[in-house]
């Protein structure tokens, strides 16, 4: 078993974030997992991203070049990542921000206004857990919302308890949404 | 633009967009270069030595040529390209980091062996580029990633002032510290890097401006909160000010 | 009729960080940023408020980092 | 001691250090070493130890020169620009014996070029940065788990042979989070100050110990190179260090030589062009100096193809041709300039045409 | 012009230089280069050149770096830890193809070693001193009249193919007086300034010219890598320079590959051991980078027995090996580390061991 | 010596023959350094740092733990060795071509870090060892192997002045210069270098005392001559004094 | 009878190099080069004129680069 | 032929000087010739040497390992070069310095107390010449006294042409005293 995952978006969305909270939601229940980000100073002001690697042995290569799960933030990241999605891949994407449509047949798209949400839910920043809640959706057979929730608290919830409820609340609503859309 | 009076325009020769965080003064900086250089018709015999700092990309930003230093190394080339034509103007664009703790044999060299070219060093109190880490400049107790508990002096001693230091030299013809945190300075800095440049065409000697600058990014601070940083802050540990001026003392001799 | 001197902006929107800079310099209080533009860059643009306030004085365009602003002036009739 | 964290890799190299017992860290920023320094200014004042950020990578490898010579574990981490800076300090370490630890994460050359994985350092590090003649210690980890088990090997066997050790990896490794478990924690108090250390006479008997790379008769500096040269010829034969993975049977199809990040992605290859029943295993040197010549001939016997897979244009290659010296195999070369990592893929087509006999 | 003049090897590489039309030294002083940079000093400003004493040889040579980006004739000299000291500069100036020249009288190491005669640095001017994959021309004459014929052209060509050429000689060749003959003096003036010169835009059409080693796009920099590499292919196929002392026969009892020094000495045990009836020859690389593998490999077919003579403890021997890569072949080392000279009567003892059999 | 009363013995610790040349000054300045190591009893404790320059045997002749720099890193070098072992007594010994040129940076840098260490700094005016090439320190006019017209500042800019130099930093906690070329000042140069020592115990930050010496060699003058270039010469361009000194107010926090 | 300090001096001539230092600080001139002795490394090394009139004033070893000389004080009586 | 000559003393007895011209007068016959001095800090106090060869072709090796001429101006330097001599050699060595007594039967040893005679009619600073001219006599074959003179009325001549005189009658001299000593 191996999944890998992309998270891309603009810096400061929040995208690395979301991206280690989902491998450490990965590894506490004993799988094997990477993060890498992109780094360097395209980071500043382009686009940033990550791919998270989940397996039950250990992971050969912490890149993709065809990633089954995208989790896209935003224009620049859906037109790079689009055209290399796995056949048959899950591709979840921020209606807020996004105007590109999708082009492919053999993907599952899932289209979120997560940042109005985020918005309504009291801050843009719980934008990237609404999409991280969708992704969880999909990855049930690693990880559960809670084991992501969890992830999360320890991640965040130190530094920041008081945004920890706020992002829970992100991720089941994520979750939820992906329920729908997939169904 | 029809009876219009041009009261400012940006000059030509500053190409845009650059890649620099919003509000940084970098762009300011190289504008009034860019400025200055059109103004005196010396954009075509100018080379311009651009660091590795976040200005490691400044040859895409003014019209000029431009060589890529090595890391601190500015001064060094800028005496190779100085002494193979004597008669253009050289000038080196710097970060702190860059000119004041890599480079700081190379630049005070500059200094000693009073080349005749331009340093504009930027000080931000950081390494922008590379994220943040502590300069030689950041301030006693500043946080930067490099010195998380705040720059303690028993392991990192304290603030460099290269525009007292560069003083010093007797090769030096003109050391100003200037800044940009307010429209004032910035044409002050003008006046100052014009200076300077004019200064290298009489062959006076060596030329270092420094520039006490911003880094909105590292120092977490949006751009106006980092520029009354600046003001109100940075200015106390280097006031600005004219440390050296030979005026119209020296001429090549 | 009285006559008196005003400035004329050419903002070039695209370049522009929404840094503040020039917001913060104003003398005037004239600049802000634009409530409906969205750069190429994702940024909201400046704009001016109150055109007619203008004086002219360029310390928007000595501020700004990304060469985004020319300063022009012109002699307008006032109405009395 | 010994539960999973999840770190970033840079970090985790930190705490490897520090766990191996080192408490002193002089470093400069550079990309992608810096999160390491960053680390070692946050957490060796915890432990009691010093981080100093130098004023240049010459000034750094000086300073591990200096506390290496003073007996004390001490280590740098830098990258590609910053490691060339560091040559005549390597130098002088050999001839000197001082023994330290020196990261490089190789980024893209020459010159500024770029902050991505490369591998292209190889023979800086193991033929001859610096001057004369000397060799150093040279670890190239495939995994973080991997750099962090090992990193106390660097230190003990940096002092046990009195010479540097290196690793090299590349900003992946530095730059990726994954669990990594310490399986140690060793007392800096416990490691012995050695006899030779400079740390004031009365630490030693009230001889003094000089330590001095300097031998202006040319035979005596002659007899001190021979003499180095037997230590190295002992380290090379205690110290050469390897995987091969699917390399069980007598006859396999391609043998590919990788190291490093390179030799973790074409794990995946391997394990697909087995899928698709391939013969084809993974020669990995893990020390890069030491190189395990030995070994990777005898495993050359069991091939007639040798695919070097390389994030560089072509030096990794030249062990490889040196340790078999076999003109009737056929040498294969996958260069991966510039900060390039080579995909699985990739190498499972090259692999496919090579045995289709389309590759020369 | 073409008379002989009896003068100092050092004093002789400056007045090459001066007269390939070189006006631009940066140096520091170091035995036993320094009398390269005091001539320089004296002989410059009556040519209406420049001579700067840097502040160190990392400074050194990122004038001549600026200088050849500017397009003009610069060069620096130096011993083996002032050229450790350079490898930054050099690899920079690989990536951003500036052309300059750079002399090493190379002296035994590591570290400060001594300052007698060697050719310790052999890996670090062929291989990798520097960070990243480049090469450099890399020129060892054997005599200093060779050194001299040949230095138009390690100024001709850094500038043909933007490339730097470096010399690499010995504390022998610049200490040593002797009668050369200087062929030509190139006026300065007659040399075109390069278009991609940085020299203020009104020299070139208005357009700016930009000098920079730096590519953060991966892709653009591994591109660029092979570009570099298509160039060092040229420089390959066009520069290989050798010579075939005493390798007229078909049958040779052994041949013996040395250069530079090394290799002037051991025509000597060549003529010695002829005398007495052995069949022995001489190949010389004259081109250390590129090397003449090619011609090597061909003469190497002659003999069964190859000996390597080299001031250093095994570094030529494997571009001898990579060259001929020929099992079946005996190949024999005597190295010389640390400033010590062969002398005839060693070689002659050693080649004379080799065919009684006594040598492995 | 029975009832003899000592007035002057050499120390133990001075270990000859060195392989100066005859009535050069580095061989005074390792007998002072030997008499107060052996005066304070911090033979025991103390690594010296021996520079590349004449003085690169410097080892042989004090008998304490030394290590030999590379040229101009000595001042990087005793960093390292000082953090290793905080409590020794740690000095760099060099010449002026080494602490001044090629290692400026570093030894800057100690000052500027204030590091806990002292540098002792030969300034003959010239690269001795090497053959009496031009250093940073050579006088304007003087003729070198490598300034054969005479310095010229056109190209090689003035005389770099160390001491005032380093007394700029906040780090440094002394700074003086000193000469030996009659018996008072070289009484005057052992009361600063043992204050340099006694403040690096104490923890005040870097010390550093130049030393105004000479090089009968490549000056081409006998030793009493070249004591007499000292004395007239020399000390004109280089003042001798104490360009800083925290005295007491500073101890290690 | 009166008393007088007398100076005495321990002189190593085989680390002598004759550089003169000392003879030149001597305040009552009393050192010179050996004209009879020449040491293992070819100096002529120094030597008392007139030992009678050392002072013991130590300024000869304080300029001896050589470590060459020890300075002691004995008191004698002089004859009047 | 291949004429190889070694010149050994203190450091500032002229000892490179003796050399250099002997390479000079070879050279201006058309020979070809080297000049190879020991160097670095071991001149200083230390014995410095140079090595002088002379031949009708290109010269491999500017080293000798068994000289056949020596001219020897200091102890240290007999002792180091007396068992290096080739068999049948010649070794010219000045008394007025050196106390060694030669030991081997199988050289013509000319001892010459040239620092004395030199002093005699001068200078000490024509020891060097003495000596040199003692040799040439041993090297007719290849440079005549007169070759020689040239050669340092060429080297020295310009600047110091009152030592001019002297240095020829010393090079007269001590080929002289070889040519009665050789008798
Ligand atoms: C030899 C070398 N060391 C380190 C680096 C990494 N590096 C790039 S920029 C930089 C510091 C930049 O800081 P500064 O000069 O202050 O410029 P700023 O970015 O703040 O404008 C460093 C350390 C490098 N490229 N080369
Ligand atoms: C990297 C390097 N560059 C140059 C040298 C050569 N070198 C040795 S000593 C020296 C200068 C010594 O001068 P100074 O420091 O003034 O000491 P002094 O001999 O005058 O006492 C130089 C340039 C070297 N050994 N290493
Ligand atoms: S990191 Fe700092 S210095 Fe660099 S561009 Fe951003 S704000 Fe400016
Ligand atoms: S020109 Fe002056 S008044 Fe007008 S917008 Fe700019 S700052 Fe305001
Ligand atoms: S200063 Fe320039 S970039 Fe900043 S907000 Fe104003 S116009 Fe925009
Ligand atoms: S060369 Fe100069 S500094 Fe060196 S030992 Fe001789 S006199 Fe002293
Ligand atoms: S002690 Fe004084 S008086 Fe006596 S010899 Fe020495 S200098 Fe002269
Ligand atoms: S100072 Fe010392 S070395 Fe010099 S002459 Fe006097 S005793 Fe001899
Ligand atoms: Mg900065
Ligand atoms: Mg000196």
């Amino acid at each position: 078993m191996l999944k890998d995952v992309i998270f891309a978006g603009f810096g400061g969305q929040g995208v690395m974030v979301a991206g280690q909270i989902l491998s450490k939601a990965a590894m506490e229940k004993g799988y094997y997992t990477t993060w890498l980000p992109s780094y360097g100073p395209e980071q500043r002001g382009g686009t940033a991203n990550c791919t998270v690697m989940i397996s039950d042995e250990p992971i050969a290569s912490p890149l993709t070049h065809e990633p089954t799960y995208c989790v896209i933030f935003n224009n620049p990241s859906f037109q790079k990542f689009e055209p290399m999605a796995r056949k048959g891949g899950i591709f979840i994407y921020n209606t807020s921000m996004i105007t590109e449509k999708p082009k492919r047949d053999d993907l599952t798209y899932i289209g979120i206004a997560a940042t109005e949400l985020a918005e309504e839910m009291g801050s843009v920043k719980a934008t990237n857990m609404i999409l991280l809640g969708a992704l969880t959706y999909f990855l049930q057979d690693v990880v559960s919302l809670d084991d992501v929730i969890a992830a999360m608290r320890e991640k965040l919830g130190k530094k920041k308890p008081e945004l920890a409820d706020l992002n829970e609340q992100a991720l089941r609503k994520g979750f939820e949404l992906a329920k729908e859309q997939a169904k | 633009m029809g009876n219009l009076q041009v009261v400012y325009e940006v000059p030509k020769i500053y190409t845009g967009p650059n890649h620099y965080c919003p509000g940084c003064f970098h762009g300011i900086i190289h504008r009034v270069i860019a400025e200055i250089l059109q103004e005196e018709g010396w954009d075509d015999i100018s080379i311009g030595i651009a660091p590795v700092g976040c200005a490691v990309l400044a040859y895409d930003y003014i019209d000029i040529d431009w060589f890529e230093a090595p890391h601190g190394r500015a001064c060094a080339n800028a005496t190779g390209i100085k002494w193979a034509w004597p008669d253009r103007l050289v000038f080196t664009y710097q970060g702190d980091g860059d000119a004041a703790s890599i480079g700081f044999a190379e630049t005070s060299y500059a200094a000693i062996r009073g080349v005749n070219i331009t340093t504009i060093m930027v000080n931000n109190a950081v390494y922008g580029m590379t994220g943040g880490q502590m300069a030689p400049t950041t301030l006693v107790g500043m946080k930067t990633t490099t010195s998380p508990y705040g720059r303690d002096p028993k392991y990192a001693g304290y603030p460099l002032k290269m525009a007292e230091h560069i003083a010093q030299f007797e090769g030096t013809a003109l050391s100003v510290r200037v800044s940009a945190f307010d429209p004032q300075h910035v044409l002050d800095m003008k006046k100052w890097i014009r200076k300077a440049f004019q200064y290298q065409m009489e062959g006076k000697g060596y030329t270092f401006i420094e520039v006490v600058s911003t880094c909105p990014t590292n120092w977490r601070m949006d751009p106006v909160k980092a520029a009354e940083f600046v003001k109100n802050e940075m200015i106390k540990v280097y006031p600005l000010g004219v440390y050296k001026d030979v005026g119209d003392e020296k001429k090549e001799g | 009729m009285p006559k008196k001197v005003r400035g004329v902006l050419k903002i070039r929107e695209d370049l522009c960080k929404q840094c503040g800079l020039c917001v913060a310099v104003c003398p005037v209080h004239i600049l802000d940023f634009s409530k409906t533009k969205i750069n190429s860059k994702g940024y909201r643009p400046i704009e001016l408020t109150d055109p007619d306030k203008c004086v002219g004085c360029a310390f928007c365009a000595m501020m700004c980092p990304e060469g985004v602003i020319d300063v022009y002036r012109e002699i307008v009739e006032v109405a009395e | 001691m010994g539960e999973k964290v999840f770190m970033k890799g840079n970090e985790a190299l930190g705490e490897a250090a520090v766990r191996s017992g080192c408490r002193l860290f002089f470093g400069y920023p550079i990309t992608p070493a810096s999160e390491l320094a960053e680390y070692m200014a946050y957490r060796l004042p915890q432990v009691g130890g010093v981080f100093i950020q130098a004023e240049s990578e010459v000034a750094a490898s000086n300073m591990i020169y200096g506390a290496g010579a003073a007996g004390k574990y001490a280590m740098t981490a830098s990258s590609s620009p910053g490691i060339s800076l560091m040559q005549e300090a390597i130098s002088y370490m050999a001839g000197a014996e001082v023994p330290a630890v020196i990261i490089n994460l190789i980024r893209g050359g020459p010159g500024l070029g770029d902050i991505q994985p490369a591998q292209s350092d190889y023979f800086q590090a193991v033929k001859g940065g610096g001057h004369g003649d000397y060799r150093n210690l040279v670890y190239a980890p495939s995994t973080l788990q991997e750099a962090v088990d090992i990193m106390p090997l660097l230190f003990q066997n940096a002092f046990k042979y009195r010479m540097l050790a290196m690793m090299v990896v590349d900003g992946l490794v530095g730059q990726m989070m994954e669990a990594v478990e310490f399986k140690y924690d060793i007392d800096p108090d416990s490691i012995p100050v050695p006899d030779w250390a400079l740390s004031g006479k009365k630490m030693h008997g009230g001889t003094k110990n000089v330590n001095t790379s300097l031998e202006l008769d040319p035979n005596k500096l002659a007899a001190h190179n021979f003499k180095l040269f037997e230590k190295y010829q002992k380290v090379y034969e205690n110290e050469r260090m390897f995987e091969a993975f699917e390399l069980e049977e007598s006859d396999i199809d391609v043998m590919i030589v990788a190291y490093g990040t390179a030799a973790r992605i074409i794990k995946t290859a391997v394990k697909n062009l087995r899928a698709k029943g391939y013969k084809v295993g993974l020669f990995r040197p893990i020390t890069l100096w030491p190189f395990p010549d030995k070994e990777l001939k005898e495993y050359a016997q069991k091939t007639e193809h040798v695919l070097t897979v390389e994030m560089s244009m072509g030096q990794l290659i030249e062990d490889v041709k040196l340790s078999i010296f076999d003109p009737n195999k056929k040498y294969h070369l996958m260069p991966y300039p510039g900060g390039i990592v080579p995909t699985p893929k990739e190498v499972e087509d090259k692999v496919i045409e090579i045995l289709k006999g389309g590759a020369k």
